[in-house]
């Protein structure tokens, strides 16, 4: 009977202790598992395959990069002597040529755009309308708006004229030195063929090439179109396409420059990437691959200097990059 | 954060008209063919007047339930209630909110000062309790879902020896510490996630969960109620206030007469039986085990204490901010094997680690004061239940034991007092019919 | 114990009603407690875009099948583009309606055609499952117009809610029952403040 | 409930058995279909073809394929109708099988409430007793064996716990703790200030050399250059050296080692809430940065045109910041600060008829009361001066000379005397307070149960730099290079002596000499005596403005550009 009941005990703290390492076994595996990683998403929105750019497509190297301290970068210049402007937080930023910083200033408004005359006068769009501020940063003129619904988005500015992309009037205004304005171009015009800018999101830019004609991006109809300084139609060129010989998405690209030879760098936005096209708009080269930059960036918007470098102002980073061609540096 | 998910819905309500104005694209096309623009549909939420209706419905089955447990003693009614509760505050309301979720709300708006909690939430949260204090768990017997669910699907219940049935009633004490200790720090709602009716409500559930509801309704069908009995976190305060209500259900309409016919009865082994005339017990050994016990407590208190204050930062991972730090600071030192859709939103955001981390600290800091509580509390409930165990109380009826019985009325026909009554009553009935 | 029976009845009812009135205490101040943090308005659950990444878990992470995510147009600030981001398969050649020209793995968007050159997009929410995808191309390439919302049609408002517990951005909210919509103004770091915005309302 | 009549009953529960039984067979089947059709759906989920994606590769490389596009559509086509039968077929058979296990639970009920039960006796097996003692035994038992398991958890996972913890918030109250008031002995050994301890101008070192060279290099230690502009004049506490420097848009912290002259650190300030945006319009000779640093042995202290006001700790971790509010201050403001046990004071006469003299807590930043001065805009600097019964901090303002109390705030005595735009800072020796500025009067105030101006002095008054007393003479540098001696008691004046450059920093006293910097950065060294007697010229080599740090066998000493240490090598 004593040696039953002793069993009995016996039995009872050898379950107890399974019981007790059971429980401390399940709850040290619950406890000490790592966060598990993520599966993969089924309805992933995979434009992977045209991020990647092959290498040899790269003809462009970085060469500086000056880091902006503003939240929000919105355009870039640079002038003759590679002084170089930033537009963003409602001031300018200028840069010396060795990227330090020579001066800033403050406006009411941030200016959406920015151009900088031979004489180095700062031309700015500020909303509706054009400022003109000297190189101390005194405003020089404040130019009246073309229309109360006007949004400049980007300037041109030449020995005697000033060149204004209007996305809210999707036309590119030109201006006198004094800012009497001269002519519209691009209005659209079905006797002359015109079929009028598509600008769907808020870029639009404008430039005039070593010819002095005048090209415009229409984004919506992803293409680049030409025109006399007059307004007249002069040719277009451009594909849709996610490919690197193409511009992608709906509307871009979204900022252009153009070299001294009279050909093109774009810009692009949802695929973040640089490219160089001919005078013909025939594709030749990337300078900056979309996996340069933060996946999301918007308006990386482009400057060129004397010696044909491409200024990118990279938004998310939150920098310019400066690019030179790789031919240029081995020479 | 979680946590501060109260306080940005008012920055949002306060800044919808604000941000409506800035929704227009740039620059909106001008169409020629008068095409207007469609507004995005937005299917309203149910609307407010309906949570006063299922307020009302509530008050209205508690008050029902109570009167037929207490008045009517008519277990058919009961039942016949039991199944307008499940289709109402089951399959017709999804099953949300409960009051036995709603347990985590309320610790949430007690600890989280950015929570704001639905003033229909304090009422089912509250209701209940009320009711109970005054007549029973009649909640449990015919209002609530979950509790109506597996009263539905009992077909043979067994039953299962008594102290196995006490030691399993502690489990409720357990789940409650952890889910208000999960709730107070804003690290999940526990309850909700492992109710196991709910995805029957709603047709929906994920693997784990579906087992584990099939699991509790295939054991309902023999072990009546387990969740009520074992698991439920809110049954932990009906049986509080159940012990102190006014009135309570009876088995008998006016005297028991210890004719142990409704012994049995009881699928929920509610029934206390009446006890010997004389303490059979050692009295002097009784007393010095409960001395014993009084002394062991504050001992016993502070090692369940300090174990699972030693587990905080485990049980802290449950936290979203807690397992977002870890998996960064895996990545950030070069550990990580992958790298989480979370931690690419916490980078694409902007937040500095430095701050995330700070947080970490922060909700880790919450968990360990909670757990030396949790820990505190745990041990103080079994001591309680032991030093409760040395105390013998005379009983000479047979009475349903207060804190388990859930007042569903199935011991009245057990017993003969019972049908004396309804004879009685039809034989007025039937006087007055003739 | 033994003696306790032997007490006098009525001092234990008197225990018994202090210890009543004490719950009742109790139940009234923690009832006091809880409504004076309590929410004018019923709360339900939302997604807050500008955290959103559109990971997928909306689609398969909600008790209900298919989830109460869906995505919604905020026609006013669609491009109305020919080719859309949203609705495009990423590379498509064709800007058609033709399957292999769509995303959507539910084919839940109709393209219409307003006029030369503007396509209107709208959801068959029926179709939609939540998924995100042209959520994302949209947000990419285009302005942003379409956002996953939780529908409060479908949405039972769990207490916790599922998807809000897996998302991994943190984007679920909980907003009043009566403004339960979270639109935003524009993609982020897209769109720069725009003059326009005030006629536009 | 009385359905079936009793001879009735066998046939229905058999009836009742068939329903059970089709009900069970069918929520079998249903469950079967289920499971499978989750297993198939995990597998391979409709709305993922890896079919479907090849084809799409293949498209995009054939882009006119018609046939391809003929079989995407038919595929996708198949995929769509595959996921949403397949959620039809879900929700359906979810409502049929809850219908089944309806019918299945009402046929089993119905069987068992067809039975009847005869009353028996209860099988309860135990008295209640037992059960009690059984029920002790267990619970006790479940309680030891969750404590083991929870306590072998605890044990088991410290590892894990260590490296999952995240470390606690650096406190902030841990600045509190060690924060030390520091002790009059600190502050006369170090250089914490404008003007040296208490900001009166008197060095306690004599034993520095009196003469150096910057272009030769002769006694110069170390130079070491400061990036960003200031007017500021160096601090010194233990070994290391602050200086703060400002442009229109950058404003920088600096800490040097004394020793090496190693650029310890340097902070922007940036980020200060409540900063104004855009920039402040200062004076060109008085800068963003003209205001001394200050501290107080447990942080520094820096203030900037902008009202910027940041406190740092020795290693440059910003302990608190905030913006005073943009003054409106034509010149710039460069009132210099200044600390007082646990009070940092700041001379705050941002706007005319609106200064302030404020003092926060030094460690916190918090304000612990503000004095309002209806005065003048001013640049002068506060000093403190014990005056044997009390501290009071002085300060000059356009008119008034006014003394405070440096812990309440409270107004001791002022005294009209000055006025213009005050930017010589007051000096006291000897229970005397002289104040001066050019275009008013030099006032030597007398303390006293009423302090009253004994004698005054209108000759060559000084401009930006600020008076020098000792016990016995009153030295007075103006800004076009003269420099008056005057007798300390009687305001007799002993001697003038012109030097050829102007002084806009004030003369500091070393041992028996003067030391005085003029504005080409020539050290002027002469005898505190009442015949003038140049001792020596000492030049920087470049132009300076500042006050030198004297400590032990060196001179400490800010140029346009360098940071300068002199001493005997």
């Amino acid at each position: 009977m004593k040696i039953q009941s002793g069993r009995k005990t016996l039995a009872t703290v050898l379950v107890m202790l399974v019981i007790a390492a059971t429980i401390t076994w399940l709850g040290y595996h619950s406890l000490t598992r790592k966060p598990a990683p993520t599966g993969d998403n089924p309805f992933e929105y995979d434009i992977e395959t045209y991020r990647h750019v092959p290498e040899e497509m790269i003809r462009y190297t970085q060469i500086r990069q000056i880091p902006v301290n503003l939240d929000k970068l919105l355009a870039l210049a640079v002038a003759a002597d590679k002084r170089i402007c930033v537009s963003g937080d409602n001031k300018i930023l200028q840069y010396d040529a060795d990227g330090k910083i020579a001066r800033s200033f403050n406006l009411t408004a941030s200016a959406q755009c920015l151009a900088i005359a031979s004489n180095y006068r700062l031309f700015l769009g500020v909303g509706n309308h054009i400022e003109i501020y000297d190189t101390t940063g005194a405003l020089v003129k404040r130019w009246p708006p073309f229309d109360a619904n006007s949004f400049i988005t980007s300037l041109a500015v030449t020995h005697e004229a000033v060149f204004a992309a209007d996305a809210g009037k999707l036309i590119i205004l030109r201006y006198d030195l004094n800012g009497n304005l001269l002519n519209k171009i691009g209005e659209k015009d079905t006797t002359r063929d015109i079929p009028g800018f598509i600008i769907p999101s808020p870029y639009f830019d404008v430039a005039v090439d070593p010819d002095g004609f005048i090209w415009g991006a229409n984004t919506g109809r992803l293409l680049l179109e030409n025109f006399t300084p007059e307004g007249g139609p002069r040719s277009h060129w451009g594909t849709s396409s996610m490919r690197i010989e193409g511009f992608s998405g709906c509307c871009n690209p979204s900022h252009f420059a153009i070299l001294s030879d009279g050909s093109f760098v774009t810009a692009e936005k949802g695929l973040e990437r640089v490219k160089i096209y001919d005078r013909a708009g025939q594709f030749i080269a990337v300078v900056a691959q979309p996996s340069l930059f933060r996946q999301g960036t918007a308006g990386l918007d482009l400057a060129v200097d004397s010696d044909d470098c491409i200024y990118v102002l990279d938004s998310g980073a939150r920098q310019v990059r400066i690019f030179q061609h790789k031919n240029s540096i081995n020479g | 954060m979680k946590k501060q998910f109260i306080i940005l819905c008012f920055l949002f309500a306060l800044s919808v008209e604000f941000t409506f104005a800035v929704e227009q694209r740039f620059p909106r096309p001008d169409f020629e063919s008068g095409y207007v623009q469609p507004e995005p549909t937005s299917p309203a939420a149910r609307a407010a007047a309906w949570q006063y209706i299922d307020i009302a419905v509530l008050i209205l089955t508690l008050s029902l339930s109570s009167w037929l447990v207490l008045q009517r003693r008519s277990r058919n009614l009961i039942f016949t209630l039991m199944l307008f509760s499940l289709w109402y505050f089951g399959f017709h309301r999804q099953g949300c909110i409960c009051p036995v979720g709603s347990i985590q709300n309320v610790v949430a708006a007690l600890f989280d000062p950015a929570y704001a909690i639905p003033v229909t939430v304090v009422v089912f949260f509250i209701v209940p309790l009320i009711f109970t204090l005054f007549f029973g768990r009649t909640f449990c017997a015919a209002v609530c879902p979950l509790g109506a669910l597996q009263d539905a699907v009992i077909v043979k219940p067994q039953k299962i020896p008594a102290w196995l049935n006490q030691v399993l009633g502690l489990i409720p004490y357990l789940y409650l510490g952890f889910a208000i200790l999960y709730a107070a720090t804003g690290a999940a709602f526990l309850v909700c996630r492992f109710d196991p009716f709910v995805g029957f409500f709603r047709f929906g559930f994920n693997e784990g969960m579906f087992i584990f509801s099939i699991i509790i309704i295939l054991i309902g069908m023999f072990i009546a109620r387990p969740y009520c009995r074992f698991l439920c976190p809110y049954g932990v305060l009906l049986k509080w206030l159940s012990m102190l209500s006014k009135k309570h259900a009876t088995i008998t309409p006016n005297e028991c007469i210890q004719c142990h016919l409704c012994a049995d009865s009881c699928p929920f082994e509610a029934i206390q039986i009446p006890t010997p005339d004389k303490y059979p017990g050692d009295t002097t050994r009784t007393r010095r085990q409960l001395y014993l016990l009084l002394a062991l407590t504050p001992l016993i208190v502070l090692i369940s204490a300090w174990s699972f204050s030693n587990l905080s930062v485990l049980l802290s991972r449950e936290h979203y901010i807690v397992q977002l730090a870890e998996q960064i600071r895996l990545e950030d030192s070069g550990q990580a094997t992958s790298i989480t859709d979370a931690s690419k939103a916490f980078r694409g955001a902007g937040a500095t680690t430095q701050e995330l981390y700070l947080q970490a600290a922060q909700v880790q800091r919450q968990f360990k004061t909670g757990s030396w509580l949790l820990g505190a509390f745990i041990a103080l409930v079994f001591m309680m239940k032991l030093i409760y165990l040395q105390f013998w109380r005379r009983r000479t009826d047979y009475e349903p034991d207060r804190a388990n019985c859930f007042s569903c009325g199935r011991c009245y026909a057990a017993c003969p007092k019972e049908h004396e009554r309804l004879r009685e009553l039809q034989g007025v009935l039937y006087s007055e019919d003739i | 114990m033994k003696e306790a029976d032997e007490k006098p009845v009525h001092r234990r009812q008197f225990i018994k009603a202090g210890l009543h009135t004490t719950a009742a205490l109790a139940i009234g101040g923690l009832a006091g407690m809880a409504l004076s943090k309590s929410a004018p308005a019923n709360l339900v659950w939302q997604i807050d875009p500008d955290k959103c990444i559109q990971c997928e878990r909306c689609a398969t992470n909600c008790v209900l099948n298919p989830s109460a995510v869906k995505c919604v147009h905020k026609y006013a600030m669609c491009g109305y583009c020919d080719l859309c981001g949203g609705y495009h398969r990423p590379g498509t050649k064709n800007l058609d309606t033709a399957a292999e020209s769509q995303q959507c793995p539910t084919g839940a968007i109709n393209r219409t055609f307003i006029e030369e050159p503007y396509f209107q997009y709208t959801i068959d929410e029926k179709l939609c499952i939540g998924c995100g995808k042209c959520v994302k191309g949209c947000g990419s390439f285009g302005n942003g117009s379409l956002f996953l919302q939780v529908r409060h049609d479908r949405c039972v408002n769990c207490n916790e809610c599922a998807i809000a517990k897996s998302c991994p951005a943190d984007a679920f909210v909980r907003v009043p029952a009566n403004k339960p919509y979270l639109f935003r103004g524009g993609v982020a770091g897209a769109e720069p403040p725009n003059p326009l915005s005030g006629e536009a309302s | 409930m009385k359905i079936f009549n009793a001879e009735h009953i066998p046939a229905a529960q058999k009836v009742l058995q068939r329903i059970a039984l089709i009900a069970a067979v069918f929520i079998f089947v249903i469950s079967a279909f289920f499971i499978l059709n989750y297993i198939q759906l995990k597998a391979n989920p409709p709305l993922k073809s890896p079919a479907l994606e090849k084809l799409y590769v293949q498209l995009d490389a054939d882009p006119n394929n018609a046939e391809l596009r003929e079989q995407i559509r038919a595929l996708d086509l198949l995929a769509r109708k595959a996921y949403f039968t397949r959620q039809w077929q879900v929700n359906f058979g979810g409502y049929m099988l809850l219908a089944a296990l309806v019918i299945l639970l009402l046929a089993i009920k119905s069987i068992s409430s067809m039975t009847i039960k005869y009353p028996e006796l209860p099988k309860t097996t135990g008295t209640s007793w037992e059960v009690r003692l059984m029920t002790q035994k267990w619970v006790g038992l479940a309680g030891i064996i969750l404590l083991v398991s929870v306590s072998a958890l605890a044990l088991l996972t410290r590892r894990e716990m260590k490296t999952a913890a995240f470390a606690q918030p650096p406190a902030p109250p841990a600045a509190v703790v060690d924060f030390k008031i520091p002790e009059a002995a600190d502050i006369e050994s170090n250089w914490p200030c404008f003007r040296g301890p208490w900001g009166l101008g008197i060095a306690h070192y004599d034993n520095v050399p009196q003469r150096w060279d910057g272009a030769s290099g002769e006694n110069i230690i170390w130079k070491s250059p400061i990036p960003a502009p200031g007017f500021n004049s160096p601090i010194y506490w233990n070994g290391k050296i602050f200086t703060s420097g400002a442009d229109a848009t950058i404003r920088k912290v600096y800490c040097y080692d004394a020793q090496t002259g190693n650029l310890l650190w340097q902070r922007d300030v940036t980020s200060i809430p409540g900063s104004p945006t855009e920039s402040i319009k200062v004076a060109d000779d008085t800068g963003y940065a003209a205001p001394t640093m200050t501290t107080d042995g447990n942080f520094v202290f820096a203030i900037f045109a902008n009202g910027d006001l940041v406190c740092f700790d020795f290693n440059g971790n910003t302990v608190w910041a905030n913006n005073l509010g943009a003054p409106d201050n034509h010149y710039g403001h460069s009132s210099s600060l200044i600390i007082h046990r646990d009070l940092l004071l700041i001379q705050y006469d941002h706007s005319a008829q609106a200064g302030l003299l404020l003092a926060l807590r030094a460690n916190t930043g918090e304000q612990v009361w503000e004095a309002p001065r209806e005065m003048g805009l001013s640049w002068s600097s506060p000093i403190l001066v014990n005056t044997g019964s009390r501290w009071e901090v002085i300060l000059s303002a356009n008119p008034n000379v006014i003394s405070y109390n440096p812990e309440t705030g409270e107004e001791l005595w002022r005294v009209e005397c000055l006025g213009g735009e005050v930017g010589s800072s007051p000096v006291y020796a000897d229970g005397f307070v002289y104040a001066a500025n050019d275009g008013a009067k030099l006032a030597a105030i007398k303390l006293g149960a009423t302090p009253e101006i004994v004698w005054e002095f209108n000759d060559d008054l000084p401009d930006a730099a600020s008076l020098l007393a000792t016990k016995d003479y009153v030295f007075v540098p103006t800004s076009y290079g003269a420099m008056s001696c005057l007798d300390a008691k009687s305001g007799e004046k002993y001697w003038l002596h012109d030097f050829d450059s102007g002084f806009y920093a004030s003369p500091v006293l070393v041992g028996d000499n003067v030391y005085i910097m003029d504005m080409d950065g020539v050290m002027q060294i002469f005898k505190a005596d009442k015949e003038f007697t140049l001792v020596s010229s000492a030049s920087l080599g470049e132009a300076a403005t500042t006050i030198p740090v004297v400590m032990d066998n060196r001179l400490y000493i800010r140029g346009s550009e360098n940071l300068y240490c002199i001493g005997e090598k």
